[in-house]
């Protein structure tokens, strides 16, 4: 199957795939960094979107989508608390530089 | 090549770039907004596959709320990017390994499936997309509905109860703690080495 | 009365009285307690008297008491086999005792430990009783441990002297390595006999004589050979026969009394009494019975020169006793059984005898053992003297004391036998007469001769030096004779030192005395030879004054009479001038230090090799806490993966993905 | 009919409770009374196990079976053959000796101390009735619990080397056994320790399971090489926790050798009879060279314990009537020597502190009622005829030179090293002149200890010359087990 | 219409959303001294819960709201074990809570927020609800985790959690993503039969599986998903803690056997093969890196890894007998660790947080009663009869055993051996040891109970546990699981 070409579901679980891929590197990458952290985690989200939707779209189902729906609702709550832990940290801490969370260990 | 080949190709490569200038960017604020390109051109590649109710809210929740949100958060925070980009360089290799370690393991069991193309599948149901949905989700989804909606609650619940503070710096007597203080409690007597005279 | 309770009368009246002083000794006070054991071993020997006379009129008995135990086809029971044999040592046995019993209240007066004594000697008198009157082989090593038990405690009955408890020891381990091998005797009759009791066993023995085992593949052993050596390793051990004689000197450590009863007169003759029972297993096996000549023979020479160079007036006791069970053993190896047996039974009587008097001389002396400080006793303790003699006349075997009867018969035997090594054990039993007549003469002539040298001690520690009860009394007059309750025992068994050889060489050599209880192959029957010339204990007598033994006691007295009467300096320069030979002898032959370097101190080595290295480093060290350790060490290492970083974490659950994804890709 | 199997268990483990309940350290002697009461019903109820055993039937007596866990199939089914009969009577005995013996000595938690002990009398009485392998295992392990803790809680400077040391060694083994079982139970669909002598197994299964069971039983025996936990437990636990131990844990161990691995394995256990009778050697001649060279009177004894406990698992693999019922008379008589002698120790622990042998020699000089006990027990310890210790030895022996004469040979080494490290460590302590000023010190055993020592002394004696009326017991039993055994499974 | 839905199904949940809304509300009109109205509205609710629960309970499996939601005896059991442990933890807990200033409304608000995400994972019968459910307990509990605020440890191991919870829960969607691409449907009885008829393609749905499970495992906790545990287990406060050690891991097994066994029974293969690899591991470095510990909680963490492990034996059998031996274990494991954290709080005083192991020392001297609970509570969690966590140990031995993996169960008793040692240890020290800290122990009269009858139901049900047993059994029989 030549990938090149008119979209198959293929290219758009390898969409998925690459943004996935891109978003476990973000993690790597940004290792200090918890703000780029979490919105490589959206990235991750936006990539099992990809997945649903193209699923979606390929079986005629609308459950992918509907899934897509409140995995968008999940992710907005969870940035929202995710938001408010970084926040709790930086007051805590003083810096929300992840290689300073160090404290628990072993 | 079609019209809607393009399309994809084109949103495909701009949503890859910014998806990469996401995790590589300095600043987090341009990171944020590299993530709001990745959101537009994600909402325009799901607009291809007939997802257009998606697609808006992708745009209205995420770029309009979820990422103002961090946006906001990123301002507000006073925190210095400048030292966390230290090693950036080092994790690069690392990071490129595992990023490109994934896609290939991925890549090769999708693509050694044989994965029918989009074409075959049947057409679109009838009816707007977005009322197709939203009877699923009014009737067929009314549970999960009723939880997501308790979710963003504990969402709400947590972000206040996490970070609303009550301004407690200020000094103030405590006359319950007064009163059960102690005699014992009051003077601390401390034994001290006495001091040596110099010899 | 039945006879069966008689029987069992015998070795219960001393077990009674032993167990009721032992328990309540110091609340029945001392005359009640050596009345009580005077008593139980009175009744036992009247009883044993009635035996004998009851055994002779015919009537065996070889019978149960009760079941000790039973498994499988298996019975082992306590029980009496009533034969001429065990009546007969029955007879001696009680007897002595009971001598012992009665010189005892004079001998241990002063000692606090009285009372236990009595039980002690009571207890061992039941042992032996049990011992001879087994009819199985479970219940003779009861008594052989029972009174390896007893001569343990007796040995060490002054336990706070390191002497005394180290001879026990010694002396018990030593008993133990014969018992080692008695018990894999025992363990082989078993096996292939099926039982343990005598009269199967014994029944059965002519049909295992051609049988054969194979303790490794190829060699072939006869069966009874191995059975009988085994069960000869531990007469050895209890005979104190070389080299597990060690412990017999070490053990006049003991008071004399039980020198006399144990280490002279009957436990140490339970092995050759044992012999002589087993004698239907011992008579098929050439082997055996050469091997146990062999051992005898050496026995009865080389311990008797260690009797010379001895300066302690028991030690020299303990080694002619030595040198006597040699005899005993020879005469069992040539097969002639009542012969030993019948030496046995005059050797209990005079060396009872000689230890009593040794003991006499000894209380005189406040307990002074050492030969260089005695003499001229003679004037003091006439009876004692007298009595002394007569044990040295019948010990030299000077016709016509007893000694002289039994010890001829078996020089005799031996002369006649064919057994492997004869002519070593006939030239060993002759030279040791001369030897013999000497050593006991040079003791005679030491103690009761000469000047009195006794008043030269000064501040020295006799042999109950930490007792206390005779301090200050070394010059409290000179020495007097003993009481009447030591001299009575000394009395009474001179008699039999006397008459016993004649009186009993006829029924007990020659006559039916042991009956069937005692089995000589046609070959071997030495004494049935001997028979066809016999005319009479008289005529045996004179007889025996016209052959070289008797001239070779004769030579030894008066060799000891010069060198010990007449040119007193002479011992010295003879020793000095033999410089290699006395210090051989001096040492022993070596055999004490061979055995403690050796035995005890190997066994050390191995024990701290094993427990220091065995146990301590490899299993607990390096398997044990070494596993351990390497728990701990793999936890500390793997705890550090836990680094406290995020990305660390994420990083673990990505590869944990890619590895289950790799694996099933793979797949 | 009255649950006498059940009562043995529960009675103690009831008395134990109660007296964690109401027991107070400030009132000790409460605690104490009301533990030897417990303890003494504990021993009464199990006299009729022995009264009214049928010496004529192989079959299991007083059998009691109710539903457990059905899901499982496992029952609480106890009953006695004459191969464990013994041993619950011996068990309840000893409880009531150790409660006795803690009397005045143990001052701190005595509440505890008692509980813990009749506790763990109770879950022994159900290791040694226990017919269903789940139960069995219950038992087996529950009993390390207060085990450990009497070590910990009350044992010397090192104990809590000692009590880990104990308690992993031991689970190590038990934990295998589990699988054991736990794959008994896959083949057979039943729990039950009779059904698995009927069940056919190949050899590949039986000689692992053999393994698993043998790691379990050789361990708590405990045998050559995985045995060095005993002396450092004995040598750390107070002085009624070593006669526990000696006297009945390690009995179980070889319990479990004619319980399980005999009959179940047979096929196995053949073919690796060789390697356990060199190990029960090994322990018979290397252990007793140990134990002479030992400076510790409680490591002492602790080795030659194992020494001892060689002759028995020799005696199991020896497969003969003889070998087996010496190797049973071995362990009763074991039972009441070992606890004799630490006994012994203890008596002189508690009035010097110290069990070093150096710092004695003598004591028969201020204590010549205890010396002429100890002498005793010392006796039987090295075997002598007369006392319980000679029966099961020379029993084995005798077996031993019946299957070949080298075996005999080796095991008879024990007649020599037993007497030595026994007497040599009796002359040094008991023996010679007072050797030191808190020798000269030593107050004689009192009443309780005397009577103590007494009961011990009756049960050697007894046992040494009348052994039938134990033994008898156990023919038809060990009889059935040895054809059992002779069965090939494959 | 309603009726359609079969709504009494959900009741239970009903019931707990509507008292956690009102106890939200209510509680604002509610003073700072007053808060024990809260509180006690919390236990009540959970009593009716437990009640309403039984009272509803059926025997047969009833599939409501479209098939999204199933409700069999199992949901039925497990709903009733997270109902008693959040009432267990907040009996315990209350002294601390009110010690360290997080005896508030919102507080027990989340909790019930978390356990109702806890049910809704236990009922759910559709991807989509499972995951509701599981984000709805997730994010309930990283906000308790920080809900101490002022307090960095929290702080930080709430961040940790976060970071690595939603990148989990992102793994676990993107293998949803690929089950539902596979089997189209969300619906776990379609995803079954699609399974089962081989129409859904191999490699994909084994990328999904891989996902899904990597998913799951970090929810239960196993290596090389656990690295979130320990951290969080310390910096928590303790009562977060235990919630998060017990009730989540009943929900997590409950989400576990609906997707493995409801949905994908059809490739059991391919996933027993990666259960038995997780399995393993956690054994392993569980009970290993628990050794080095010196924190009781960290310890605990490291034990709750390994038990999981165990747990795993069960589940990965793939039959009904080691579900239901799965099923016990993770139950009682619960009510174990509750009982553990149940001491550790119960020694812990206002500004002094009791979670080294050294200030176990000498508890015997201090409180002979805790310390025997304690005791029973170690002892249960080495798996030692006569306590409840040996037939927890068994089953799952047994359900190995019996499904062929013997080197299994000897890996597992290996390294229980292992475990044994660190569980040991705490005996030593409460046994052993003498105490450093002499202060009297001073227990709430509620607590005091809760606790005793806690730590006292190992060693009733590890004398008599037939009736768990059997109610683990015909809770799976009764669900229908292959």
């Amino acid at each position: 199957m030549p990938l090149p070409g008119a979209p198959t579901l293929a290219h758009y679980l390898m969409l998925g795939s690459i943004l996935f891929a891109i978003s476990m590197a973000g993690i790597f990458l940004n290792r200090r960094n918890v703000i780029i952290m979490l919105m490589a985690i959206e990235l991750m989200l936006l990539a099992v979107n990809m997945n649903f939707i193209a699923f979606s779209r390929y079986l005629g189902d609308m459950a992918g989508q509907v899934f897509v729906f409140f995995i968008l609702t999940v992710a907005a709550a969870e940035s929202a608390i995710g938001l408010a832990i970084l926040v709790l940290l930086f007051r805590n801490a003083g810096s929300i530089d992840v290689e300073k969370l160090g404290s628990l260990r072993g | 090549m079609s019209f809607q080949t393009f399309t994809f190709y084109a949103f495909a490569t701009i949503l890859v770039f910014a998806a990469l200038r996401v995790i590589t960017t300095r600043n987090p604020v341009h990171a944020a907004l590299w993530l709001v390109l990745s959101f537009f051109t994600a909402a325009g590649i799901w607009l291809l596959l007939q997802a257009e109710f998606l697609a808006i809210a992708l745009v209205l929740v995420y770029v309009g709320a979820v990422m103002v949100l961090f946006l906001f958060v990123v301002m507000m925070l006073d925190v210095n990017f400048g030292s966390m980009r230290q090693h950036f360089r080092s994790y690069l290799p690392a990071a490129a390994a595992v990023g490109i370690l994934v896609f290939f393991e991925m890549a090769l069991v999708i693509l050694g499936s044989a994965v029918g193309p989009v074409a075959g599948a049947p057409a679109a149901p009838a009816g707007s997309n977005t009322q197709a949905l939203g009877v699923l989700l009014y009737v067929d989804y009314v549970y999960p509905f009723e939880i997501a909606a308790v979710v963003l609650l504990v969402a709400i619940v947590a972000a206040i109860a996490l970070t609303h503070r009550k301004r407690r710096e200020m000094k103030h007597q405590d006359a319950s703690a007064q009163i059960r203080a102690r005699a014992s409690e009051r003077v601390r007597l401390v034994r001290m080495p006495s001091e040596k005279p110099p010899v | 009365m039945t006879m069966r309770d008689l029987y069992l009368l015998v070795p219960l009246a001393p077990l009674a009285a032993s167990v009721v002083v032992g328990l309540f000794g110091p609340k029945l006070g001392r005359s009640l307690s050596h009345w009580l054991c005077i008593l139980g071993v009175a009744v036992s020997f009247a009883a044993s008297i009635a035996i004998v006379r009851d055994v002779h009129a015919g009537h065996l008995f070889d019978g149960d008491i009760y079941t000790w135990l039973a498994s499988g086809s298996l019975r082992l029971a306590v029980g009496f086999l009533i034969d001429p044999l065990s009546a007969t040592m029955l007879v001696i046995v009680t007897f002595v005792s009971l001598m012992v019993h009665i010189y005892t209240v004079g001998y241990m007066a002063d000692d606090p430990g009285y009372t236990r004594f009595f039980s002690y000697i009571s207890l061992f008198t039941f042992s032996m009783l049990m011992l001879v009157m087994s009819n199985n082989f479970m219940q003779l090593f009861f008594g052989w441990e029972a009174v390896g038990l007893v001569s343990y405690l007796l040995i060490g009955f002054w336990y706070e002297r390191p002497t005394a408890i180290y001879a026990n020891l010694k002396a018990f381990l030593a008993n133990r390595v014969g018992d080692f091998g008695f018990v894999l005797g025992i363990g082989l009759v078993l096996a292939y006999f099926g039982t343990l009791d005598y009269a199967p066993v014994f029944a059965k023995a002519p049909s295992m004589a051609a049988t054969t085992i194979a303790p490794w593949t190829g060699s072939g052993w006869s069966l009874l050979t191995a059975i009988c050596i085994c069960l000869f390793v531990g007469a050895m051990g209890k005979s104190a026969q070389v080299p597990l004689h060690v412990w017999l000197p070490d053990s006049m450590e003991g008071p004399t009394p039980i020198s006399a009863l144990i280490h002279a007169a009957t436990m140490v003759t339970a092995g050759i009494f044992m012999v002589a029972r087993m004698s239907p297993l011992f008579e098929w096996s050439e082997t055996a019975l050469s091997f146990v000549t062999v051992i005898g023979a050496t026995t009865a020479l080389f311990m008797a020169f260690l009797g010379i160079v001895q300066n302690d007036i028991k030690r020299v006791v303990a080694y002619s006793t030595l040198s006597q069970l040699g005899y005993m053993t020879v005469a069992l190896g040539v097969s002639a059984y009542s012969a030993a047996i019948f030496h046995l039974m005059t050797h209990a009587f005079f060396k009872a005898l000689l230890f009593l008097a040794a003991g006499s001389v000894i209380i005189a002396l406040h307990h002074e053992q050492d030969l260089r400080r005695m003499g001229g006793l003679r004037r003091y303790m006439p009876i004692t003297y007298v009595t002394a003699v007569i044990g040295s006349l019948a010990l030299a075997g000077i016709p016509p004391f007893a000694g002289f009867y039994s010890k001829d018969a078996i020089i005799e035997a031996v002369g006649l036998s064919h057994v492997g090594g004869h002519r070593y054990a006939y030239f060993a039993v002759t030279a040791s007469v001369f030897v013999t007549a000497f050593y006991s003469f040079r003791m005679l002539f030491l103690a009761f001769h000469g000047e009195e040298r006794f008043h030269a001690q000064s501040g020295h520690d006799g042999e109950s030096g930490s007792h206390g009860h005779d301090e200050g009394a070394h010059d409290a007059g000179p020495p007097r004779e003993s009481p009447w309750v030591v001299t009575i025992p000394l009395i009474l068994l001179a008699i039999p030192s006397v008459y016993a050889g004649w009186a009993y060489v006829q029924p007990m050599l020659f006559g039916d005395w042991f009956g069937s209880s005692i089995f000589v192959r046609e070959p071997h029957a030495v004494l049935g030879e001997m028979k066809g010339e016999w005319q009479g204990p008289l005529a045996f007598a004179l007889h025996g004054l016209a052959t070289a033994p008797f001239w070779l006691a004769i030579a030894g007295v008066a060799t000891a009479v010069y060198l010990y009467l007449v040119n007193p300096a002479m011992p010295a320069r003879i020793a000095a001038r033999f410089g290699a030979i006395t210090t051989l002898l001096d040492n022993k032959y070596y055999f004490d230090r061979f055995n403690d370097w050796f035995f005890a101190g190997g066994a050390r080595w191995l024990g701290n090799f094993a427990s220091t290295y065995g146990d301590r480093t490899i299993i607990d060290g390096w398997v044990v806490n070494g596993s351990a350790k390497l728990v701990g060490i793999a936890s500390r290492a793997f705890r550090r993966i836990q680094s406290g970083y995020v990305y660390h974490y994420a990083f673990m659950m990505i590869l944990g993905v890619f590895g289950l994804l790799y694996w099933w890709g793979a797949r | 009919m009255t649950p006498y199997l059940s009562l043995s268990i529960w009675v103690p483990i009831a008395a134990g409770l109660a007296v964690l309940g109401v027991g107070r350290d400030r009132d000790a002697a409460f605690a104490r009374w009301i533990a030897l009461i417990g303890a003494i019903a504990g021993f009464l109820v199990t006299i009729p196990l022995y009264a009214d055993f049928d010496t004529a039937t192989s079959a299991m007596q007083f059998v009691e079976y109710a539903s457990w866990i059905p899901r499982f199939g496992i029952h609480y089914h106890l009953g006695v053959d004459g191969i464990s009969v013994l041993f619950i009577l011996l068990n309840s005995l000893m409880t009531v000796l150790v409660v006795w013996a803690g009397w005045e000595v143990i001052t701190t938690r005595v509440a505890q101390y008692m509980a813990a002990f009749l506790i763990m009398s109770g879950l022994m009485n159900g290791v040694f009735c226990a017919l269903d392998g789940i139960l069995f295992y219950v038992f087996f392990e529950a009993m390390l619990i207060p085990m450990y803790l009497i070590i910990g809680v009350w044992g010397g400077p090192n104990r809590v080397y000692a009590a880990m040391k104990f308690f992993l060694y031991t689970l190590l083994g038990s934990l295998l056994m589990l699988v054991a079982l736990i794959y008994l139970y896959s083949v057979s669909e039943s729990f039950e320790i009779l059904e698995w002598y009927k069940v056919p197994l190949e050899m590949g299964a039986q000689i692992p399971l053999w393994i698993a069971f043998f790691l379990a039983f050789a361990v708590k025996v405990p045998m050559w090489p995985v045995h060095t936990w005993l002396p450092d437990a004995h040598v750390e636990a107070p002085t009624g926790g070593s006669v526990v131990l000696a006297a009945i844990t390690l009995k179980i161990g070889a319990y479990g050798f004619v319980r399980f691995i005999l009959p179940i394995v047979p096929d196995a256990s053949r073919y690796l009879s060789g390697f356990v009778i060199t190990l029960s050697l090994i322990a018979v001649v290397y252990i007793g060279f140990v134990a002479l060279v030992q400076a510790d009177m409680k490591k002492l004894i602790a080795y030659s314990s194992i020494s001892h406990m060689g002759f028995v698992t020799l005696g199991f693999f020896l497969y003969s009537q003889l070998g087996v019922e010496g190797a049973l008379a071995q362990m009763l008589s074991h039972g009441f020597v070992s606890a004799a002698m630490f006994l012994c120790v203890g008596v002189m622990y508690d009035r010097m502190h110290s069990r070093q042998i150096a710092d004695y020699g003598g004591v028969v000089n201020t204590m010549p009622k205890f010396a002429a006990f100890m002498m005793l027990f010392a006796m039987a310890n090295a075997g002598l005829p007369g006392t319980s210790g000679f029966v099961g030895e020379f029993l084995v022996i005798l077996a031993a030179v019946k299957a070949n004469f080298w075996l005999g040979f080796a095991a008879a080494v024990t007649l020599i090293l037993g007497a030595a490290y026994t007497l040599w460590m009796y002359k040094r302590v008991i023996f010679g002149p007072v050797a030191n000023a808190n020798v000269a010190k030593l107050t004689d055993i009192g009443r309780r200890e005397f009577w103590l020592l007494t009961v011990l002394a009756v049960a050697v004696l007894g046992m040494g010359l009348w052994p039938k009326p134990l033994i008898d017991v156990m023919h038809v039993s060990v009889a059935n087990l040895l054809q059992t055994v002779a069965r090939s499974k494959l | 219409m309603l009726a359609d839905l079969n709504a009494l199904a959900a009741l239970p949940e009903i019931v707990v959303l509507t008292a956690a809304a009102s106890i939200l509300l209510i509680d604002l009109f509610v003073s700072d001294d007053r808060r024990h109205v809260s509180y006690w509205l919390t236990q009540l609710t959970l009593l009716v819960a437990v009640c309403v629960t039984l009272t509803t309970l059926r025997l047969d499996a009833v599939r409501a709201y479209h098939d999204l939601v199933i409700d069999d005896m199992l949901a039925d059991f497990l709903r009733i074990a997270c109902f008693v442990a959040v009432s267990l933890i907040l009996f315990y807990s209350r002294s601390y809570l009110v010690a360290r200033g997080m005896f508030r409304g919102e507080v027990f608000v989340l909790m019930l927020f978390a356990l109702l995400g806890m049910e809704v994972m236990i009922t759910g019968n559709s991807l989509l609800t499972l995951y509701l459910g599981l984000e709805l307990m997730s994010l309930s509990l990283y906000a308790l985790v920080a809900s101490r605020r002022d307090h960095a440890q929290s702080t930080e191991a709430a961040m940790k959690y976060f970071v690595l919870g939603a990148l989990a829960s992102g793994m676990l969607l993107y293998g949803m993503s690929m089950i539902y691409g596979t089997t189209g449907s969300l619906d776990l009885d379609h995803v079954a039969r699609a399974v089962f008829t081989r129409h859904a393609n191999p490699a994909l749905l084994t990328l999904g599986l891989v996902f899904v499970i990597a998913g799951l495992a970090f929810k239960l906790a196993v290596v090389p998903f656990h690295m979130w545990v320990p951290d969080v287990y310390e910096g928590a406060p303790t009562p977060v803690t235990v919630l998060i050690g017990t009730a989540p891991k009943i929900a997590a097994f409950a989400m576990a056997l609906r997707l493995l066994s409801s949905g994908l029974q059809g490739v059991s293969f391919d996933w027993q093969g990666m259960l038995i690899v997780l399995s393993v591991l956690s054994m392993v470095l569980g009970n290993l890196i628990a050794i080095s510990q010196t924190n009781v909680k960290r310890m605990l963490a490291y034990s709750t890894i390994a038990n999981m492990g165990y747990m795993l034996l069960g589940l990965l059998t793939a039959d009904r007998y080691g579900y239901s031996a799965a099923m016990f274990y993770v139950v009682t494991y619960a009510l174990t660790s509750l009982a553990s954290f149940g001491i550790v709080m119960l020694l812990s005083r206002e500004g002094f947080e009791s979670d080294r192991l050294d200030d176990f020392k000498g508890l015997n001297r201090r409180s002979p009663w805790w310390a025997f609970i304690m005791l029973l509570v170690m002892f249960s969690l080495a798996g030692l009869p006569p306590t409840v966590g040996f037939y927890a140990k068994f089953m799952v031995i047994e359900a190995a055993i019996n499904d062929g993996f013997v080197w299994l169960a000897v890996v597992a008793v290996m390294t229980s051996l292992i475990g044994a040692f660190y569980y040991l240890r705490i005996v030593k020290l409460m046994y052993f040891d003498d105490p450093v800290e002499t202060l009297p122990i001073v227990v709430r009269g509620d607590t005091q109970l809760v606790l005793s009858v806690n730590g006292l139901l190992l060693l009733v049900l590890g004398i008599l546990p037939q009736q768990l047993i059997g109610l683990c059994a015909i809770a799976l029989t009764q669900s229908n699981f292959p």
